[in-house]
């Protein structure tokens, strides 16, 4: 609730910010001042529902997992304004606003962490979509910025189409929009109902990008301006999921009609993973592969949702911190750089250790090699997937996909390391480096202890 | 905290090596890998004293019910031995080269070391998988960095194949924990829950590929050869003398008490598809030119028939196994040191180039004729009394199997013979008479194999003694 | 035989209803278009129209006769049906709004009661702004179908104005309605019969509304859409023959309409001072007051032309900057005050 | 009148703006097929609350508050979307969808 | 199998209710039928357009000449298409009505509600138009809302 007061009103600030002050520097320091006060807010209402939530209204259910996972989503936002902020100016003239514009995802996001009524998250949607137009568009001269913004807006349009289709026929059935009250999962459902879900699991799985809702993504994220992919491919991402991840445990589960809801999910599971790894391995560039290798990494995600267990719940929340911060950190680098091919990468190690280093790093996490946060992600979304127990052959595909993942993820280390070339690389300053220091840091301390982050749950 | 030390050794030095210049690294190096030799031993005397010492215990991530837990057992003590003394060997026989960037050279071959020593020792099985992965990728980088000319797709190849396994050992694993009563990943825990034998039979795969593809065992081991052959002969070394080994002890430690039933169904299935290896990588050995993909051909055809005894299931031959594993690190690092050698000298590998190094270089054919025998495993050599508690296990378990594993042993012999013959004897060429003789540092390590050799060869006991214990546990889980 | 228990009485008496407002509002348009010259001849000094009939009565109907016969032009770049379509809407539009304005109270004929409004729905205020917000369908579109570029200009010059000036209107109602509770224009009326008028609650809302209105109608000062010396004639240029009438035409009803929505909603509707206290016959009461409402909503088209011929025309952004950065906040200003008043009393 | 009625109409009107949104390819009219779905959905919600009112649930009207928060993001989509559409426009003086294809490898 | 019987119910709920216009229905203000004297109003003013247009039509003379039917721009010669892209003002006012004009659909029914609601509703609203004003208030700064240039 503090989280979502907090960045709701840091986003109304920051576009006064930017009315008053005209250094873009400040405006900078003004957001990651403000991202700080959200994540203390935030964690400042832990003790209040380390016992159990609490219900507002019948619309928002603070708990321990919404306070945990705003914590995530704030603070991979702090590491990417730290590591990506400077990079607002070269987008447009309005830098304030688009910082103004990502505590507004932010403030969705925090809200579809803890809704607890089907109005509540159609707004959390909402509002995580709608910035995220303006800003894929924001590039405004930019043909394939516009494309990209037309495309993300007519798509998402129509899938908050469907999902109010999906929203009302349910209440048709139910009468109410409490979640908890919906019963989805129950021995029988309302026919409207039955209808209502599948529309609404299309639509979400739409917003998170799972195949066969995923055409939009590469095209979208790679159209964007780079540092907005950056952030809509993490951290809003994972927010999607954890709509996704609430809407499933608290209505879908317990009774026989949910297995059917299981198979759906995990047809649509098995079909993102293989489509998301097979087409990231024939990409040329970078940030196309990582639009493709995001689809790829929301097919893990959607373990955790499928499983409907509390492993899957630590595992989203694990997985978001991972995926977030690994992927902002290689997006973080390849800004860093002039070609956003593979070639571009050839022989960063000699140039430009640090940075291929830490490159090396985020992606051994996204793909999950151990002692990185990117394994106990991958660990836990898996475990959830076997504890539920009818999944091992989800479980065996999506290990097959993590091998084809790491042959694109180690087309960039190989470039970096074993190939020969100069790649233009922008100056890197020293508060860059000690960000990506920083970085480094986080996926290796999540990885090797995973609990540090968990124990709060 | 003998253990500990053992993995932290390494893994500090091998940080601080990145960071060194000049020779620094390779002091470091050789300092590093002479602490954890001697540690090694220690634990070895410690493990006949008070094998509990061995053991250490710390909390890691309660919520997952793993823990920070190493300990040794008699392999285990064996094989943190044989890596201490591979890197040992490494080192010393690559004192005189300069690699390019030496600091980054020696950091990761430490690393890996660190990796190695983690698998070896570790008791929980979260634990023993990341080791598992850790051991991998500083391999991988040394090889792509520094291996031949067509080093980046073929380490790619080997890296991919065994992440993939490993992966595929994950979920074995994790599906395990769940099993487990008491939601551990201790080895203990492992090794006390029922499963039933629908599970076992599947699981085994999951964990038979993972090794298999390690070890690795036909047909599995597409990426074995190409590898051996790109990658720096230090690393090859280290891949052929102490990494395949992994395999095995995983297969020794995690799969037959964890799924005994599960190998007990497919054992005869493993063994002919060693025994296919065997045969397969023999003859095709026989008609190798290139050296080092020969001793790799070979060193398949050895590790087949190790395996091949593990599924044979009796006391005998796991003790064959484990005694063997520690020879033929030895024996295999001695060739490679030679091939080293032999490269350095004359720059090419194909054998049809050499020949008449004897005159040229005649310590170093004898060194090469007498670890050349040890890999055949003639008597009073370390290889005998493995092969012939594995062949004697392998004949209790069924004599068919034996006799087609020992068809092996007489290919062995012809390849490895052929090999010796064109290197050392016949006409010698305008290459080879450029050839100079063995570097003191040279010598000191093949010395040492040459002693290991005779003298394990002469009184195994202390080795069998060691490993009995363990072999005895795993015979009865099994 | 279902057909037969339709209630064919009150359909009569809807549809008479109905034809008797339309034509009403007809009428009071044709007229309306006198009385402007006649009444902007009077303030220039002048006499106006005088030649067709006494005093020129028959000039409005003379000239609809004209635009009947008129021929009708339709620019070869013009969209046909769009061009078409735009006057209609226009027209449709200004039919329609008086569907909901109570024009009286209830008649009772033959023992039948007969409400003197079309339709008593629970959301009139609602209703017409639903209705008159469609306006700018006609403008726009007939502006576009012309395919001119003086018509381009003001239509969309008008479509700003109108959609600016909805909003101040909004706020301003929504103090009314703090006030009455209620959106039905005939409970409205009913509340002021029995009260003191809207007005004197209201005076700032009432004088928002009323430039806004003005603002709706396209009439002066703010006619920027038709300013005939920027953009030749506005919106309807290419206009001719009853599609130009019928745009001249739902610019009067349009006129007809606010006034007696300001009557009905700001000035008691159908109420007239001391109307229950009279002691006359029902059906007579409900006459004279719809004769009151008939006499204001005249007042106000008056003062529509009155202040047409007073104040000269505002520049655009003038426009702008009133309805935007005065008007809104003043409304706003307005609802607040009105609703921290209205509970302090109710306290 | 029964719910059924308000059911057919609503569904009808959705799929026409499904199908509106799927053939055709001027991203205006396709923005207009998505508020034509919303406002099915709008009325559909609307249908279901008078419904579930009449079934004796108190809380029905929050069906009601549900349509002022679709109409409230619907608006929020029509203003960035037009602008998006616009600036579209602007740069390339089409909005047929089909000529946006450069993203495509 | 539902949507069958859904489809049954309709067409006799069709068939009954549509010849069944009671009186009762028209004249209660909270029904649907309360809406159809409007129904009647719209048939009214739809003919009443149609036939003047229709009247019209066949009544004036037509004299088309190709120079009449060019659209008129004072007399010159017409250049170019007329349907060019406006000023953005235009179009910023527009987006700024939309939004505008919904956040005022929240005051209708808290305006309505408003007695009953009270203080605290007033607070609520209050809050309401302060974000109102924020929102005013940045557009005005950012000068969407300036006309002079």
């Amino acid at each position: 609730m503090n989280a979502l007061i907090s960045t709701a009103l840091s986003g109304v600030v920051l576009m006064f910010v930017g009315l008053f002050v005209r250094n873009k520097q400040h405006i900078k320091f003004f957001a990651i001042a403000a991202v700080i006060i959200a994540f203390i807010a935030n964690l400042a209402q832990y003790p209040s529902v380390e016992l159990g939530g609490y219900v507002m209204y019948g619309m928002i259910e603070v708990t321990k997992f919404g306070v945990l996972f705003n914590a995530v989503a704030l603070g991979a936002t702090l590491l990417y304004f730290l590591l990506s902020g400077s990079e607002f100016e070269k987008v447009g003239e309005h830098v304030a606003d688009y910082f103004a514009l990502i505590f507004f995802i932010l403030a969705g996001i925090s809200l579809a962490a803890s809704f607890s009524n089907l109005l509540m998250l159609f707004l959390a949607i909402e509002i995580m979509s709608i910035p995220q137009y303006i800003l894929a568009g924001a590039d405004k001269k930019n043909l394939k910025s516009n494309e990209a913004s037309l495309k993300y807006f007519l798509m998402g349009a129509f899938s908050t189409g469907i999902l109010l289709m999906g929203i009302t026929l349910i209440y048709g059935a139910a009468g109410t929009f409490n979640i908890t009250e919906l019963g989805l999962g129950a021995e029988s459902v309302h026919p409207l109902a039955l209808c209502g879900i599948i529309l609404m699991v299309f639509a979400l799985s739409f917003k998170v990008s799972a195949v066969p809702f995923h055409f939009w993504t590469p095209d979208v994220y790679d159209g964007s301006p780079t540092v907005f992919t950056s952030f809509m491919s993490t951290v809003v991402k994972a927010g999607g999921f954890i709509a996704f991840l609430r809407m499933f445990h608290t209505s879908f589960a317990g009774g026989t009609i949910s297995e059917h809801w299981t198979l759906i999910l995990s047809i649509i599971t098995a079909a993102t993973l293989i489509l998301g790894n097979f087409s990231a391995v024939f990409q040329q560039s970078v940030k196309r592969m990582l639009a493709y290798s995001s689809i790829a990494q929301a097919g893990f995600m959607l373990f955790a949702v499928i499983a409907m267990n509390n492993m899957g719940t630590q595992g989203v929340i694990l997985y978001s911190a991972a995926y977030s911060i690994a992927t902002i950190g290689v997006f973080a680098v390849l800004m860093k750089l002039k070609d956003y091919t593979f070639e571009g990468f050839n022989g960063l190690a000699r140039k430009q250790p640090l940075l291929a280093v830490a490159v090396t790093i985020f992606l051994f996490s996204l793909a999950g090699i151990p002692i990185t946060a990117g394994f106990f992600a991958k660990y836990f979304v898996l475990s959830a997937a076997i504890q539920h127990g009818h999944l091992l052959w989800l479980v065996i595909l999506a290990v097959l996909c993590a091998a084809i993942s790491v042959y694109y993820y180690f087309r960039v280390i190989i470039a970096m390391y074993f190939k020969q070339g100069d790649p233009g690389v922008e100056n890197i300053t020293g508060g860059f480096k000690a960000a990506l220091i920083l970085a480094i840091a986080l996926v290796l301390v999540l990885g090797l202890f995973p609990n540090l982050l968990l124990c709060w749950l | 905290m003998l253990t500990v030390l053992l993995i932290l050794i390494p893994f500090i030095a091998g940080l601080i090596a990145f960071g060194l210049k000049g020779s620094g690294p390779k002091v470091l190096g050789m300092i590093s890998s002479l602490a954890t030799v001697v540690i090694a031993i220690g634990a070895w005397g410690r493990f006949g004293t008070a094998p509990d010492s061995l053991n250490f215990v710390a909390n890691w991530i309660p919520q997952l019910g793993s823990q920070f837990r190493v300990g040794l057992d008699g392999m285990g003590v064996m094989l943190c031995l044989l890596t201490a003394i591979a890197f040992l060997l490494v080192f010393i026989t690559i004192y005189n080269r300069n690699y390019e960037r030496s600091n980054s050279f020696y950091g990761l071959m430490l690393l890996s070391q660190a990796g190695l020593m983690g698998v070896f020792t570790a008791f929980d099985a979260l634990q023993f998988y990341i080791f598992w992965e850790l051991a991998l990728i500083p391999v991988y980088f040394l090889c792509s960095l520094w291996g031949g000319e067509k080093r980046i797709a073929v380490t790619f190849k080997f890296f991919i194949y065994t992440f993939l396994g490993s992966l595929l050992m994950l979920v074995g694993i994790i599906y395990l924990y769940f099993q487990t009563p008491d939601h551990s990943f201790s080895w203990a825990s492992f090794t006390s829950m029922h499963l039933n034998p629908e599970d076992q039979k599947w699981l085994f795969w999951l964990f038979f590929v993972a090794f298999a593809i390690k070890m690795p065992v036909f047909p599995f081991h597409t990426w074995q050869p190409d590898t051996y052959e790109q990658s720096p002969t230090p690393v090859t070394m280290i891949l052929s003398g102490v990494m395949v080994k992994m395999g095995l002890f995983a297969v020794l430690r995690w799969l037959l008490p964890v799924i005994p039933q599960g190998a007990a169904m497919w054992s005869d299935v493993a063994i002919v598809l060693c025994i296919i290896g065997i045969i397969y990588a023999s003859c095709i050995a026989m008609v190798q030119n290139d050296l080092k993909r020969l001793i790799a051909y070979s060193s398949i055809a050895h590790i087949g028939l190790m395996c091949a005894a593990i599924f044979a299931n009796n006391e005998q031959s796991l003790q064959g196994v484990m005694i063997q594993m520690f020879n033929h690190g030895i024996n295999i690092i001695g060739l490679w040191i030679i091939v080293e050698i032999i490269q350095q000298r004359l720059g090419v590998k194909n054998l049809d180039q050499m020949g008449g190094m004897a005159q040229k270089a005649p310590r170093m054919a004898i060194f090469l004729v007498i670890i050349s025998l040890a890999n055949i495993g003639l008597p009073l050599t370390n290889g005998f009394i493995g092969e012939f508690l594995m062949f004697s296990g392998l004949f209790q378990y069924n004599h068919w199997f034996m006799a087609f594993a020992g068809l092996g042993i007489i290919l062995a012999a012809v390849y490895t013979l052929g090999m010796i013959q064109k290197i050392i004897f016949g006409q010698g060429n305008t290459l080879t008479d450029t050839t100079t003789d063995l570097q003191p540092g040279e010598t000191l390590a093949l010395s040492l194999v040459v002693i290991m050799i005779l003298v394990l060869g002469v009184y195994p006991k202390p080795m069998l003694d060691l490993v009995s214990s363990t072999s005895e546990v795993v015979n009865k889980l099994f | 035989m279902t057909l037969l228990s339709i209630d064919w009485f009150f359909i009569i008496e809807k549809v008479l209803l109905i034809s008797v407002v339309l034509v009403l509002s007809l009428v009071v348009a044709m007229y309306s278009t006198w009385g402007e010259r006649k009444v902007a001849a009077w303030i220039q000094d002048r006499l106006g129209p005088n030649r067709a009939g006494p005093m020129g009565l028959l000039q409005p109907l003379a000239d609809g006769g004209k635009l009947f016969f008129k021929e009708e032009i339709i620019p070869t770049n013009a969209n046909k049906f769009l061009f078409i379509l735009g006057p209609s809407i226009a027209m449709m539009v200004a039919c329609m709004t008086s569907a909901v304005i109570p024009w009286g109270d209830t008649l009772v004929i033959a023992g039948h009661p007969v409400s003197l409004q079309v339709a008593d729905v629970n959301i009139g205020v609602l209703f017409i702004f639903g209705v008159v917000s469609m306006g700018v369908y006609g403008i726009m579109i007939g502006g576009w179908a012309s395919n001119n570029k003086y018509s381009l200009m003001a239509s969309v010059r008008a479509a700003s104005q109108i959609i600016s000036y909805e909003l101040p209107m909004g706020l301003a109602l929504i103090a009314l309605l703090m006030l009455t509770g209620t959106l039905s224009l005939k409970e409205i009326v009913e509340q002021q019969r029995h009260g003191l008028w809207n007005v004197v609650y209201q005076p700032l809302g009432f004088f928002i509304f009323l430039i806004c209105a003005f603002a709706e109608c396209n009439r002066t000062p703010f006619d920027l859409p038709e300013a005939e010396n920027e953009l030749n004639g506005g919106y309807h240029l290419e206009y001719s023959s009853m599609k130009l009438g019928f745009f001249l035409f739902a610019e009067y009803i349009n006129m007809f309409i606010s006034s007696a929505l300001i009557a009905t909603m700001y000035f008691g509707g159908y109420a007239f001072p001391y109307m229950d206290s009279l002691g006359l016959n029902p059906n007579m009461v409900t006459i004279l007051g719809f004769l009151a409402l008939f006499l204001k909503t005249l007042f106000f088209i008056f003062f529509f032309m009155w202040v047409r011929w007073t104040i000269p025309r505002f520049r655009y952004d003038q426009l702008m900057r009133l309805g935007w950065k005065v008007l809104i906040p003043l409304a706003l200003a307005n609802m607040l005050i009105t609703g921290a008043v209205i509970l302090a009393r109710q306290h | 009148m029964p719910v059924q009625y308000y059911i057919f109409l609503s569904i009808a009107l959705f799929c026409i703006g499904v199908m509106g949104v799927l053939m055709r390819r001027n991203a205006i009219i396709i923005f207009m097929c998505i508020e034509l779905m919303l406002n099915a959905v709008n009325l559909l919600m609307v249908a279901f609350s008078k419904m579930w009112a009449d079934a004796g649930r108190v809380d029905a009207g929050s069906a009601q508050l549900f349509v002022f928060f679709i109409m409230v993001v619907a608006a929020a989509e029509v203003a960035v979307g037009l602008a998006i559409i616009t600036m579209v426009y602007r740069n390339t003086h089409s909005v047929d969808i089909n000529i946006l294809n450069r993203l495509k490898n | 199998m539902v949507y069958l019987q859904y489809f049954c119910a309709f067409g006799q709920c069709f068939i009954g209710k549509l010849m069944y216009t009671d009186t009762e229905f028209l004249s209660a203000t909270t029904t649907p039928f309360s809406y159809f004297p409007i129904v009647l109003q719209l048939i009214a003013a739809l003919g009443f357009v149609g036939i003047t247009m229709l009247a019209t039509h066949f009544l004036g003379p037509k004299r088309k000449t190709s120079d009449k039917l060019i659209n008129f721009e004072s007399g010159i010669e017409q250049k170019g298409n007329a349907r060019q892209p406006m000023a953005i003002k235009y179009f910023l006012t527009a987006i700024l009505f939309v939004l505008f004009d919904v956040e005022v659909i929240f005051f209708y029914p808290y305006a309505v509600n408003f007695k009953d609601l009270g203080w605290d509703g007033f607070m609520a609203m209050l809050m309401f138009v302060a974000f109102f004003l924020c929102g005013f208030i940045y557009i005005t700064k950012k000068g969407a809302l300036k006309w002079e240039d």
